[in-house]
């Protein structure tokens, strides 16, 4: 069965700005490390080396940085101060690291007493405020740069204890785990060999925190007087002597403050960039598609019959396609046109890939971050829906169509009671009362056949069956009475007893609602049983449409009849069974001409060229050899 | 809910026992010798063995432990060793300063960082998002107690729109007290507001990738109503989390800045405590602290209940 | 058959204990109740039913990765429901497994080469060229191009993947494979290469199979037994074909009359039929007697009484359901 | 050897009409910063800084006046014969708790603050006995002719006696002086709150309603604290903050009477803990690094001046001394190398943040000749009482020029002395010239004794002096027009009598 995976976007990059950046702070750490190695050649002068007749002197040519109290060179500590941020960074974390993963690892893949102890106590010393944790060490070992870092290291441990052992008990429970187990390997083989390699990208990622982190907390410290002792020249000791000079020589402050701000800000970005792209971490946001494309109109359809009365959709010539910003587009659906009239269940099949899912989020204008329709027009009861404003079309949803989606638990707001969700989008929509609202919600989850409708209303998602929430999905769904429903997958996620039930719940709805409906699904099976019309969909182009009887009685694409036979229920008897050669192509990576081609047993040099989609009397088929199959199936 | 609460107030017994063994046990290691502290250089060795018997320094560990605990229980956390001030009152006394201060911060945190947060995640890329991440990478970045300097520079000393230092308890008069904790808490906020902000974005963007945002859209429910109600309450989950560790962290942070502005609070007294290796003030500073951070992981917790069907017992 | 089966479970209970927050053990969750099931060498046992039904509880227990509370596991003659520790090496080589999902259940930070190496470096002395030779073996039997091998997973299509997960249970040359439903995430047109590769291998290396999956259909195309789990019973077991074609107990019938049919018609008439037959109580699981009864169009007032035994079935099998025994009573008479 | 104070009760009424005039109800407040953090309020447990949180409650049996000399206070009169000295104490004054202050309260503070043994005023007695209910006689232990010096001070500061057994007398002061100490309105590290003592002896002197002591360690705090008008006056340092009063036309730097000498102590004379600070040449080569006029442009921002001894002027002072160590540390590295640590050594230093820039500036000047100072900090309000202990071979304090300078000898150079944590017995000249200075209690008798000491000092360079400033006021402009703020001689407190608020 497949996993409708909802398209991700590629990962978009953008080279200009974001480059830029994590490039300049690449570089500032690299400067930085430089200073801090080669400060005894390069500063202009001895950090402790005083002049007191030229004391608190602002920036001149001799002293880039101007002077301190003590007429000592701002620059030529500063320069000494990135030395000890380098050591403190490394000291700190290197201690953190080293006391905090092996015990991580350790307690996390032993579990039981060792980690409810061990995790007791990181619980007690992290409900503690860090500073007053380093403090107190500092009070035991003495103030003194590796003092306190030693005593930062200790508490900077809790996190990567945390982390390696959040990670053990994530990936112990992950599947490759499993699978070294049952080859055989031993606890510590899988611990070291298979874990540990997945912990480094979130290990790094706490590493760059881990730093930024300390080298607040050492100038903190310093600041307070319990970290770098003076004379020596650390950034927070240069700011505690600012803080006495701010009235007579402000800037003072300024340059061990913007050394900090800049060190961190830079650790902090590698580290915002190192998780970006392990992606394990914080979600990017997807370019919103700020500026829609302008939509160029269909070109002449000639595929569909002229409109009908009760047409319900008339989707013409959609082309959509990845449009990253400013780089080149990907088209995922190519020039589809179809239509459905009330009381109609249109089946859109097709394997992952082949954009069935994005033509019914494209009817919704859904279709998410970096993917725009490009060409075409949905015209919905007449209206094209893709010229109407973003309120427009908010109006439209839920009242003229409306969505099932494949997995009713999590298309269901895990926060709130799903009776709440449907009398939401009743007051919302229909303006009805509370009152009302809850009346009609509990004789929709009757109407979708939950018994206890008043008690159900009252449960939130994850209490009920995926059965029973996909009842709920589809009574809100009804709950404004649309002329069009799409369900997209709507029961693969269901055990097949479950799926057969919500099948009979949708065509009883539309026998005594009278909706069209357009049914996605990658299983013929299923859509032989709820469909009037099939439309095979394949690469992002229609590659078959017909009546639901005529398909399964006389697929002629080849594709078509491939998946027919590969349906687990049409061969009988042993292996080998029947099977189309290759996998689908991704977007982007199409043929030129017929995009089934290459998998084809029938191809010809004629299939290099783009195929049309052709037919008529609501039969049509995009294959160069479609006569033949024709006549093979007449004779 | 009551039962929810009441298993999570039993829950944090054993945490504070620990706490409470962990302070006793790391204080009972520093280095110096209480009688001494107290008795200075002027006492005999007749009177110091004396201070030492009345004082049970001679007992066991665990006795001395017991016995600390015994009365910290009752309210009694003993006496500083470094003067007849009682540890009790001292904290009690030094607590509504910091607890202003840190609240204060907390809020504006909190109203800044969710408001950035949600801004950013409404609409992203925009420049919007772009001020709202750069502020927060920034702010994450800036030392809170040079950040402190930088604001008493220029609205203190310049504007004169704040007081430079000091602390005016509430009581004495609100609008004074509203004057001189603002720069202060702002000092304070900034790098919470930044990662709650952050925190807030990413739980967005995050949850508004989910099925049911789709869902609600696909319902038609109006952008602003499926941000603000649909994504904005299944974003709060992780954002509680942060919250409570930011106010751990502000709680921690306020130490540091309570030295920039002079504010006498309970920083102040760890540090001087600490320097003057007051044990009994250290341990119960330590105690107190946790007591604070205790409450605000509970009432945290409550509000992960409330905002998360899923925890709650059925 | 003379000889004895390659894995015997006999009464076996795989159970669940929660922990509450201060200690206390809760009620124990029984996946598994009482199953007994036997897999020739050789053979293919296909091991089907819904989510929640046990069939995973039960790949776990003859992996080795949950323990079973009762029972009796015999593997190759050693019973390993006896054992407290985990499987000595010499039975751990024999018993492999292919998962589900093909995106998570490869390592990432590993190469193919590595993956598919690995049993043979945590069994085997082989030198790293030999352990080489045999990778490159293996990629050759599972279709996949050789220059492939110092690739990692996320480069490969799904269908790749599980097949670089089959060479790696394949590696040691296993006498059982257990396949927990190794192509219900695939794409239909992928499905079939799977379970032809696993057939050809199958037949070609003389291994048996553990088949887990939830579509009846798929399950009968390669296996010579097949069993049905309700709710932690294996209400059904007997050859495929049997059991396929000549369903004994109503759940089984229900199954396969749940899948939907390529043919239109076909799916009318059943429809006709489900619409005439009473709604079933949706109230799933029934506390005593028989777990099916409320769901169950035929159920007696006996099922409520007591759970069923397994009767014989004619054709081969067993099923638990007091409809067989009726039904042998009859013919008897 | 006798002297009496004749007219003293005269002068202190006029004193006390001059400034109050009419008796009102006390209104107003006035509100004090002191730079050190309140350690102890018990006076005989105290040393050090500090001060200004004791004086508002407790009164002296002397005072000093505008030039120094002792004038009545709580005693109208003494006499000194040999090793006795007869006090003769005011009648009509009660303690705060309402006991009477008479002899035997008198009595029993002295003969505490002896057991105790804290304060160096006391060392030189004995006992004392009351003779009748208004007369004290002293017994001495030796001679001590600064007896009523320092019973001007801390040490002759009276304490109820029943608040004596009190285990918290260091938190609740009780004393006969004109304010009471509020422990309510107080906050612990923050601010002392005072209010009049509805008993005080001399309620026309009370013309203020509440006192505030802050406790503003932080010298920028203190300093935004004044400029914001938290508070109407405190103490300062010569530092950066107290060059911005001096430059800030809203508030007034006001340079006090006597001065506060900076100076170095080797405590570790004999070098028990740094080896080198046994040898002669190494301290003299450590006073010759020293760049005295930069310390004092750059460090005590012009505020003070370069000194080479205890007194820089007056009686005690040895003119010859001047640019006794000129900066030279090309000699002081010779010094170094002939005493055999040209490679120079290492040493540990107390510090607290007021000193913390000095020090860093004496670390460089070491630095230059090779010696390193490591700066410990120490919590402020303790460097008087870690540096009478062995923690550091060195430390560092300030004199203050007021004392008799018999306590050079008793604190700094006797192997007793508290300032002399090692025990290092003074040479045989020195111990001969501490001893002479004790023989009277005449000023020009004394002085030659006192300027040879001062050469020996300088000689054996045990105490390098470094630089002299006054005591140093910052207040507001109304506080400098209040005709009723009077700084006490020499000292670091406001005279609480006669105070009124600020107009």
């Amino acid at each position: 069965m497949t996993q409708a995976t909802p398209l991700r976007p590629r990962k978009l990059r953008r080279p200009g700005a974001s480059g830029l950046i994590t490039g300049t702070a690449i570089l500032i750490l690299l400067v930085l490390a430089v200073l801090a190695l080669a400060a005894d050649w390069i500063t202009p002068y001895d950090p402790l080396r005083q002049n007191l007749m030229h004391a608190l002197q602002g920036p001149s040519a001799n002293h880039w940085l101007g002077t301190d109290d003590l007429g000592r060179d701002v620059l030529s500590r500063l320069i000494y101060g990135c030395r000890i941020a380098v050591i403190a960074a490394a000291e700190a974390t290197a201690i953190a690291i080293l006391l905090g993963v092996p015990l991580g690892l350790f307690i996390g893949y032993r579990g039981g007493w060792w980690d409810w102890i061990t995790m007791r106590v990181v619980e007690a010393v992290v409900s503690i405020p860090g500073i007053m944790v380093a403090i107190v060490i500092i009070a035991l070992l003495g103030a003194g740069l590796h003092r306190a870092m030693i005593a930062l290291g200790i508490l900077f441990s809790t996190s990567f204890l945390r982390l390696a052992r959040g990670v053990v008990l994530a990936e112990r429970e992950e599947v490759y785990v499993r699978s070294a187990r049952v080859i055989g390997a031993s606890d510590s083989r899988i611990l070291v060999r298979h874990i540990f390699p997945n912990i480094a990208p979130p290990l790094i990622v706490q590493v760059t925190l881990t730093v930024g982190a300390v080298l607040l907390s050492e100038a903190g410290l310093s600041f307070i007087g319990l970290g770098v002792q003076p004379p020596h020249a650390s950034w927070g000791t240069m700011l505690n002597t600012a803080a006495n000079y701010m009235d007579l020589n402000w800037f003072l402050a300024v340059p061990p403050g913007v050394a900090i701000i800049v060190t961190v800000l830079s650790v902090n970005l590698l580290g915002d960039v190192i998780r970006d792209n392990v992606g394990r971490g914080i979600a990017t946001a997807p370019s919103a598609a700020a500026r829609r494309r302008k939509v160029r109109p269909a070109e002449p359809v000639t595929v569909l019959p002229a409109p009908t009365e009760d047409e319900v959709l008339r989707i013409e010539g959609l082309t959509a396609a990845i449009v990253p910003e400013g780089g080149t587009e990907t088209p995922i659906i190519t020039d589809l046109s179809l239509s459905t009239k009330r009381g109609e269940t249109l089946g859109l099949v097709g394997e992952s890939g082949s954009g069935k899912t994005l033509t019914g989020l494209s009817v919704l204008g859904l279709l998410g971050a970096g993917v725009q329709v490009t060409q075409g027009a949905i015209k919905l009861n007449g209206t094209d829906l893709l010229t109407l404003k973003p309120r427009e079309l908010e109006q439209v949803r839920g009242n003229q169509v409306a969505m099932v989606f494949q997995d009713p638990t999590t298309s269901l707001n895990p926060a709130f009671t799903v009776g709440s969700q449907i009398a939401e989008v009743l007051r919302t929509k229909q303006g009805l009362t509370k009152a009302e609202a809850w009346e009609k919600v509990v004789e929709l989850i009757h109407r979708v056949g939950i018994p206890r409708p008043e008690e159900r209303a009252r449960a939130y998602p994850h209490e009920l069956s995926g059965g029973m929430a996909q009842r709920i999905a589809i009574a809100r769904a009804l709950s404004c009475n649309p002329s069009l429903l799409i369900a997209d997958e709507p029961t693969t996620a269901l055990d097949v007893t479950v799926q057969q039930e919500i099948l009979d719940l949708f065509r009883d709805l539309q026998d005594e609602y009278g909706m069209a409906i357009l049914f996605v699904t990658h299983d013929l099976a299923v859509a032989a049983d709820i469909c009037d019309r099939i439309s095979v969909l394949y690469a992002g182009q229609m590659v078959e449409m017909a009546p639901v009887a005529e398909l399964f009685a006389d697929p002629r694409h080849p594709y078509t009849r491939g998946l027919l036979s590969a349906m687990p229920h049409a061969a009988s008897g042993e292996p080998p069974l029947p099977t189309i050669r290759g996998s689908v192509p991704r977007p982007g990576a199409w043929p030129v001409g017929c995009r089934f081609g290459n998998r084809c047993d029938f191809h010809t040099a004629a299939c290099d060229h783009p195929v049309p989609l052709e037919g008529q009397n609501g039969r049509l088929i995009r294959c160069v050899h479609a006569e033949r199959f024709k006549l093979e199936a007449a004779s | 809910m009551f039962r929810l609460l009441l298993r999570r107030l039993l829950a944090l017994v054993p945490l504070l026992f620990l706490v409470s063994v962990l302070t006793f046990s790391f204080t009972a290691m520093l280095p110096s010798d209480p009688v001494d502290l107290i008795l200075g250089d002027t006492g005999t060795t007749e009177q110091h063995d004396m201070l030492r018997e009345r004082m049970g320094l001679n007992d066991p560990v665990v006795v001395r432990y017991a016995r600390w605990l015994g009365n910290a229980v009752q309210g009694d956390l003993g006496t500083s060793f470094f003067n007849s001030v009682d540890v009790t009152r001292a904290v009690m006394q030094r607590m509504p300063v910091t607890l202003s201060l840190t609240a204060v911060a907390a809020l504006i945190a909190i109203a800044t960082g969710i408001a950035a947060g949600v801004a950013a995640a409404l609409y992203p890329r925009s420049w919007i998002d772009r001020l709202a991440t750069i502020g927060a990478t920034f702010g994450q970045a800036v030392p809170n107690f040079w950040f402190g300097l930088i604001l008493v520079a220029i609205f203190a000393v310049n504007l004169h729109w704040f007081p430079a230092t000091g602390f005016t308890p509430i009581s004495q008069s609100p609008w004074d007290w509203l004057r001189s904790v603002t720069l202060p808490a702002v000092a304070l906020g900034l790098s919470s507001s930044a990662a709650i902000a952050r925190q807030v974005r990413s739980a967005m963007v995050g949850v508004l990738q989910m099925d049911y945002i789709r869902a609600a859209r696909a319902q038609g429910l109006s952008a602003r109503r499926v941000i603000l109600r649909h994504a904005l309450t299944n974003a709060m989950v992780p954002v509680i989390a942060v919250l409570s560790f930011q106010i751990t962290v502000l709680l921690g942070g306020a130490l540091i800045v309570e030295q920039v502005f002079a504010i006498n609070g309970l920083g102040t007294l760890a540090i001087t405590a600490v320097r003057q290796q007051d044990i009994p003030m250290i341990q119960g500073l330590v105690l107190v602290m946790v007591g604070m951070v205790v409450l605000v992981q509970l009432a945290t917790d409550i509000l992960y209940g409330l905002l998360n069907p899923k925890a709650r017992p059925s | 058959m003379t000889e004895a089966p390659l894995l015997q479970l006999d009464d076996l209970w795989v159970s669940y204990y929660s922990r509450s927050m201060l200690g206390f053990a809760a009620k124990p969750f029984h996946a598994v109740k009482g199953a007994s099931l036997t897999i020739e060498a050789g053979q293919t046992l296909g091991l089907v039913g819904e989510s929640g039904s046990g069939k995973s509880s039960i790949a776990n227990t003859v992996l080795g990765l949950v323990p079973p509370s009762q029972g009796k596991m015999v593997f190759d003659g050693q019973d390993l429901g006896a054992l407290k520790t985990r499987y000595p090496a010499e039975i751990r080589r024999q018993i492999q497994a292919v998962f589900q999902d093909p995106y998570s259940s490869l390592n990432a930070a590993m190469t193919v080469e590595d993956i598919i190496t690995e049993p043979l470096r945590v069994h085997t002395k082989m030198s790293k060229a030999e352990r080489h030779a045999r990778a490159v073996e293996l990629m050759k039997m599972v279709s996949l191009n050789e220059d492939h091998l110092n690739r990692h997973p996320h480069q490969f299509s799904g269908g790749q993947r599980q097949r670089i997960a089959i060479a790696a249970a394949l590696a040691l040359q296993p006498k059982l494979v257990v396949l927990d439903e190794p192509v219900s995430a695939l794409d239909v047109s992928t499905q079939n290469q799977i379970i032809n590769l696993l057939y050809e291998r199958r037949d070609a290396l003389g291994m048996a199979y553990l088949l887990i999956a939830h579509d009846l259909a798929l399950v009968h195309h390669i296996s010579d037994r097949i069993a049905v789990m309700y709710l932690g019973h294996i209400v059904e077991e007997g050859p495929a074909d049997r059991v396929y074609y000549q369903p004994a107990h109503p759940y089984t019938r229900a199954l396969l009359d749940a899948v939907p049919q390529l043919d239109p018609a076909e799916q009318a008439r059943r429809r006709a039929a489900r619409k005439a037959a009473p709604a079933p109580d949706l109230q799933r699981v029934a506390a005593t007697g028989c777990p099916y009864r409320n769901r169950c169009p035929l159920a007696m007032p006996r099922c409520e009484a007591s759970m069923p035994p397994a009767y014989q079935v004619e054709g081969g099998g067993t099923a638990q359901c007091f409809l067989v025994e009726e039904q042998t009573r009859k013919g008897a008479a | 050897m006798k002297k009496t104070i004749a007219g003293s009760v005269l002068l202190a009424l006029a004193m006390g009409l001059a400034a109050g005039g009419a008796m009102a109800e006390p209104t107003g407040q006035f509100r004090f910063a002191d730079q050190v953090r309140l350690v102890t309020m018990d006076p005989q447990r105290h040393s050090g800084g500090g001060i200004p949180y004791l004086r508002p409650v407790y009164e002296s049996l002397f005072e000093l006046d505008d030039e120094g000399l002792p004038v009545p206070m709580l005693a109208t009169g003494y006499t000194v014969e040999g090793d006795t000295v007869t006090l003769t104490l005011r009648e009509g004054v009660t303690f705060s708790n309402g006991e009477p202050f008479n002899a035997a309260a008198v009595v029993a503070n002295i003969n505490r603050g002896v057991e105790i043994g804290v304060l160096e005023g006391l060392l030189s007695v004995a006992s004392a006995e009351a003779i009748d209910d208004t007369t004290v006689r002293i017994t001495m232990r030796e001679a001590d002719p600064s007896i009523i010096m320092a019973l001007a001070g801390t040490a002759g500061m009276m304490i109820a006696p029943a608040a004596m057994d009190d285990p918290a007398l260091d938190r609740n002061p009780v004393g006969t002086g004109p304010f009471v100490y509020n422990a309510e309105e107080s906050r612990e590290g923050e601010v002392r709150v005072y209010t009049p003592n509805p008993t005080y002896w001399e309620p026309e002197e009370q013309d203020l309603a509440r006192f505030e002591v802050w406790e503003i360690p932080d010298d920028t705090a203190r300093l935004n604290a004044l400029r914001t008008g938290q508070i109407d006056a405190g103490i300062w340092l010569s530092n950066p903050q107290a060059a911005m009063i001096d430059r800030s036309p809203d508030l007034q730097l006001i340079r006090n009477s006597g001065g506060l000498n900076y100076h170095v102590i080797i405590s570790d004379r004999a070098g028990s803990v740094v080896p080198a600070f046994a040898d002669r040449r190494v301290r003299q080569a450590m006073a010759y690094a020293i760049n005295r006029e930069a310390f004092n442009q750059a460090i005590l921002f012009g505020l003070g001046e370069a000194t080479w001894q205890a007194y820089p002027t007056g009686p005690w002072s040895n003119p010859d001394l001047s640019e006794r160590y000129p900066y030279d540390p090309e000699r002081a590295r010779e010094l170094l190398a002939e005493a055999g640590y040209a490679d120079g050594f290492t040493f540990d230093m107390p510090s607290i943040p007021i000193y913390q820039s000095r020090l860093e500036a004496l670390a460089g000047f070491f630095a230059d000749v090779g010696i390193t100072m490591n700066i410990v900090p120490v919590e402020p309000g303790t460097l008087a009482r870690r540096s009478r202990t062995t923690d550091f071979p060195a430390t560092n304090l300030v004199w203050n020029t007021v004392g008799d300078p018999k306590y050079l000898g008793l604190r700094y150079l006797n192997a007793d002395g508290a300032y002399n944590p090692f025990q290092g017995a003074p040479s045989e000249d020195m111990a001969a010239l501490v001893a002479q200075g004790l023989q009277s209690v005449d000023t020009a008798e004394r002085s030659p004794a006192y300027r040879q000491m001062a050469a020996q000092i300088a000689d054996e360079a045990f105490l390098i002096f470094v630089a002299n400033t006054p005591i140093l006021f910052g207040v507001s402009n109304a506080t400098a027009e209040n005709p009723t703020v009077h700084y006490r001689y020499g000292q670091d407190t406001i005279d609480m009598r006669g105070l009124a608020p600020n107009q």
